[in-house]
């Protein structure tokens, strides 16, 4: 048996659905369709009333969400691409990730974002945006790269008291395989170490993982040993788990899915170069999206995300001084 | 026959609604003295950012708070004084909040209209218009996954609001699941400074509630009896099941937008119309005609109640603000998920 | 009497509509043929994302662009193939569009159906549904502050759009400043899987014109004769200055959302009923019983139309597609205030 | 004669309007009533048909206003509060933002924002989001500090040919005042030595200019020279200007009233860390507001934002290494 990224999802959901009675599924087309990547298969049938077809009404669907959160409920919202949650920004940053503070009550939603460039998606159809929701108090941004964090933090997710803005990559969906789903997994707010290393340590999150051990992949032949350090969150961050491997390697390289101004790889580097400054051999570096949108046509776009390519180029000017 | 506040079948029979209108005035009496009493201590220096009040529109407000339950769900607009006491804010909610004492239900972190106690049913507004009224769907939802029935959720929102997109997104899905929502439009002809004509161009706004599929019922907001038994009639509809609602009431602001505001756009024709009519003199009037009260017992109760509002003020002004040492300064209920940003100064004796 | 592209005085005399409906036919024809083949491409694993087809709505979409004029205004929706063409918009902009052609308006940049000449007053669509609408009423705005009379603007949605907050604020904004907005809604009973019946509750979307204050118009979209009549009406009474108008026009998707779904939720009764006739057999039909043209006139027609069809293809697979270091990833016009980001990979000739 | 940074608004506005009859103003309460903070007192009388009022529909707003750029117009759009540009929040990243990208064709149009703390105003009345708006590519976002600023930045603005987000600080509004308009100007992009000093750079923008000044007029008396760099403009960011700063300092600490994952004050110090890290005599900081939305109560407010004092604090630090 394999399983797949977009599986993992869908059984993350079921399992929830099957131990939880408060938890629900809410968005555009996830019911007897199954949403627009299937990742709500059957479930509709299979929990009859719990999985809701919605309007194309972005900001009510999160404010719904929240209503039903206050009650006790546990939903799960689906955003049919993460870009289009830019209709639903305000119930996020400002009803939902202020609740808790404002009331000292939970605010369990969590709100799926398929996100990510692929081939031919164009402008409106690609867009990360951990950066954008990270900034914001109040908020846990998860960013899974395999099918098992993609399983488990579903389900943590799901467990977690407060607003979770759950970041898959479309990317993965179907092609990121494993054998089985995971019976114990690294907690959110832990990040991991994907590749062991002593030259350089390589972060990255989401399918940017996957560029990133492509680049050490490469770089090994070269008799480099690159260190990559998979964020898994992105808030909260695991400072000390990227300083530990920058203690080790003396290089840091950061790599994102985003565009370059402020952002995950900001942080990182902001972080270690104002409490790791002496680990450093060299100055810390980072590798983001070209600052346009993201471009329609695939030799356009392969030229504005990092790849496996540019990943190692940056690596190997960083590892030479 | 659905059961309201006060049951529309007998309105003729004047008697039968004596006490629900006493309650209700009382209430107002008390919205009222307790608002005034805020805007001149806002005028007098003495209170932390803008103070916003409801006067004149105190009947409207004061009939969703007696109409409801408790179980139901209810999300004011920011001149709901009325109808969060009748349904049972405690008058120190406002004021505590009002002056940020940590007894307060927002402990100082939120201030003035912006407070609620959602475990009662009373939702903290966000100021974004329109925001509240897609949450007390989901409240509504919740309910009916729960297999929870009977209840009922009254937003509350004014002209300005519907012009909001997150106003249509919320009535278009409460009509969309048949949500028990009552969405109550109190039209009081200016959004801040922005009349009507420039806000939108239908005769009515209650001739929206067809393209929602909606039941509209539209009322005199100026009118004590009248918005107790529409308001009334629209949450029992919604209770028994009808769907959502729409209430339209038409009246005016009898006050600036917030207490800094001279309010010198207005109309004084609106003003002299009888949409400018106050409801709590048209109430008091109403009271004195049907022998239900005399000048005596009017002068008693504004007396009585002015020394509530007084004693209310005095208590919290002695009760402690918030103390930022004291203060955790996270904001996730997940406390081990938060990050410490202290790293922030750096930290001389750290290993660097 | 406004005038219309076809003027509704004289329908009875059918002698007269016969140019128009002929052009409208033949570019009902061509954009059908059109996106077939970018279809078939589609599934030939030929194209770079999503192919997004109008089967079934080019009687309707025709009808808009064939009631514009130059000058006008016109926001697209996914599936108004044919009325771009109607517009004046270049077969091969959607080819090139498509392909990634640097040679099309969108250089590669943006693909498939998002794609305008602003200039020629085709505005390029962002993907989120509703949001043209307001850019609609900004470009008809600016007409007026500049003093140009007699223009209008047609934003095309979906039964699916309706439910956006950007819909509901661009559409009231519409009718608060009078803009010559025609709001054409192609009700195809759908949105992706969603059905009507979970998009909306009331009983029909023209329920929505009178509660913004504006002019309702229902239309058989399969019929396009009745297009052109009731789309020219509502677009000529905008344009003679009786504010915005909404024109809903029922019909079903005969196609997947998109080219890679096979649709099978949508209901056989509605496919059988009058809604799921093909708006282009249904004019062949009437081309045929009236004498306008017979089967070897629309054979050729077909093969003409084929033709061309298969040349833009060819040419467009010819032209140069972008190239990433020819391309200047910049964002902003003004570009000297572009930041260059090539510091992100440090170069090893820097003085650090 | 004086004027108010308020003052200073009004009059660029005013003499936009007057010099190019493509310039209009669209927003909430704008017109007779001058604006919920009197930015417009006047002009809709002084310029009939051109000041216009808009219902509270702000996505529709912001998109109008892209529409009528489109058609060559100069819009000037007046968001009432910051905090309520989140439902205008695809219209300006999607829409105006990707336009020039997607077209080449301008979009000119200026947002502006009264953005930032005052007191009692609470979380939903005093947030900042330059960092938010920075992220994505396509905005200009500006930060002006002094009545000078907010005057001649508005002006250049309005006549720049992509969308402008005018980040104007409220707390400046009626107590900041300059003797004054100026009649030149620095252009947009480049940063201002604020004050001289040789000892640390402080990098501040919009309101913490000023708490930065005092914090360097207190460090003063303890025989401190500190500069102050005014960033002036977010984004773009004039790097070249605050690393020949930290080239003469040797230490950096960047400070933002916005809040402390990601946005300007890491942006700053990942570039300087990148690009300049030898010059960096000691590890860089940061002082941002802390990590929840802003409070109400004047207690905790002056403690949620960076004040002098506590910005002097993490000088003090700083120069202690
Ligand atoms: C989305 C949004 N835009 C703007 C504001 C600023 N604002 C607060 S109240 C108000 C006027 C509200 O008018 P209305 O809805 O008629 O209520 P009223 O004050 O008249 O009771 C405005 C514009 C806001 N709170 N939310
Ligand atoms: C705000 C937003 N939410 C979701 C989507 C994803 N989406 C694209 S088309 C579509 C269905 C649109 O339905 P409708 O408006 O009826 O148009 P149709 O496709 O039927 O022509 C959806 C949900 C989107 N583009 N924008
Ligand atoms: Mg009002
Ligand atoms: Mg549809």
């Amino acid at each position: 048996m394999s399983i797949t990224y977009l599986e993992a999802i869908r059984e993350a959901q079921a399992r929830a659905l099957a131990e939880d009675p408060r938890v629900f599924i809410y968005g555009q087309d996830v019911g007897a369709f199954g949403g627009a990547f299937k990742a709500t298969k059957g479930l509709a049938q299979e929990f009859p009333g719990r999985v809701i077809d919605a309007p194309i009404s972005e900001d009510a669907i999160v404010g719904l969400a929240v209503g039903a959160a206050i009650e006790g409920m546990r939903p799960i919202v689906e955003i049919q691409f993460a870009d289009f949650s830019t209709v639903a920004f305000n119930q996020i940053v400002n009803q939902a990730a202020t609740f808790f503070w404002r009331t000292n009550l939970p605010c369990p939603i969590t709100v799926r974002l398929p996100c990510g460039g692929t081939l031919g998606s164009g402008p409106f159809h690609s867009q990360t945006m951990e950066s954008v929701y990270a900034h914001y108090p109040g908020l846990i941004v998860l960013t899974p790269a395999t099918v098992e964090d993609a399983y488990s933090m579903l389900l943590e997710a799901v467990a977690i008291d407060d607003p979770v803005i759950f970041c898959e990559h479309k990317l993965l969906y179907y092609h990121l395989k494993a054998e089985t789903l995971p019976t114990e997994a690294l907690p959110v707010g832990r990040a991991r170490i994907a590749r062991e290393g002593r030259h350089l340590t390589l972060v990255a999150y989401s399918a940017m993982v996957h560029e990133a051990l492509a680049a050490a992949d490469e770089l090994k032949t070269e008799g480099w040993d690159i260190e990559v350090v998979d964020l898994r969150s992105v808030k909260p961050l695991d400072t000390d788990t990227v300083m530990a491997s920058v203690a080790r390697t003396g290089r840091l390289l950061c790599v994102g899915e985003s565009w370059p101004w402020g952002g995950v790889t900001a942080e990182v580097i902001t972080r270690v170069a104002s409490e790791g400054f002496a680990l450093l051999d060299a100055p810390p570096a980072r590798l983001n999206a070209k600052d346009t949108p993201v471009p329609f046509h695939p030799n356009l776009w392969a030229a504005h995300r990092p790849t496996a390519r540019s990943i190692a180029a940056a690596a190997r000017k960083l590892l030479r001084q | 026959m659905v059961q309201t506040v006060l049951d529309s079948g007998r309105v003729s029979d004047l008697s039968a609604i004596r006490g629900v209108y006493l309650k209700a005035f009382r209430i107002m009496l008390l919205a009222r003295l307790l608002e005034e009493k805020l805007a001149s201590l806002y005028r007098a220096g003495k209170m932390h950012g803008g103070v916003f009040i409801g006067r004149g529109q105190e009947a409207l407000s004061v009939s969703i708070g007696l109409s409801l339950r408790e179980g139901d769900i209810f999300a004011p607009l920011i001149r709901d004084q009325a109808g969060r006491l009748a349904f049972g804010e405690p008058l120190l909610d406002a004021v505590r909040t009002y002056f940020g004492s940590v007894l307060g239900p927002m402990r100082g972190r939120d201030g003035n209209v912006h407070r609620g106690r959602p475990r009662q049913g009373l939702l903290p507004m966000i100021s974004h218009l329109g925001a509240m009224i897609a949450v007390v769907n989901g409240a509504l939802l919740a309910r009916r996954l729960k297999g929870i029935q009977g209840t009922v959720g009254v937003a509350s929102v004014g002209d300005g609001a519907t012009s909001t997109g997150a106003f249509h997104e919320a009535l278009n899905q409460a009509a969309v699941e048949r949500l028990p929502l009552v969405l109550v439009i109190a039209n009081n002809q200016y959004a801040y400074s922005t009349p009507n004509s420039r806000q939108f161009a239908c005769a009515s706004l209650l001739d929206r509630a067809r393209g929602y599929g909606v039941e509209g019922h539209g009322v005199d907001g100026t009118d004590l009896i009248e918005c107790l038994r529409v308001v009334g009639q629209a949450i029992a509809r919604a209770r028994a099941g009808h769907g959502p609602q729409m209430v339209v009431a038409e009246l005016l602001r009898l006050c600036g937008h917030g207490e800094h505001d001279p309010a010198d756009y207005v109309d004084p024709q609106l003003k002299n119309s009888r949409l400018g009519r106050d409801c709590l003199k048209v109430a008091e009037e109403f009271l004195l005609e049907h022998g239900w009260a005399d000048a005596t017992s009017l002068a008693e109760w504004r007396e009585e109640t002015q020394r509530t509002v007084e004693e209310a003020i005095a208590q919290v002004q002695r009760e402690p603000t918030p103390d930022p040492f004291k203060e955790s300064w996270v904001a996730l209920s997940s406390r081990h998920l938060c990050e410490t940003h202290e790293e922030e100064v750096p930290n001389p004796g750290a290993d660097i």
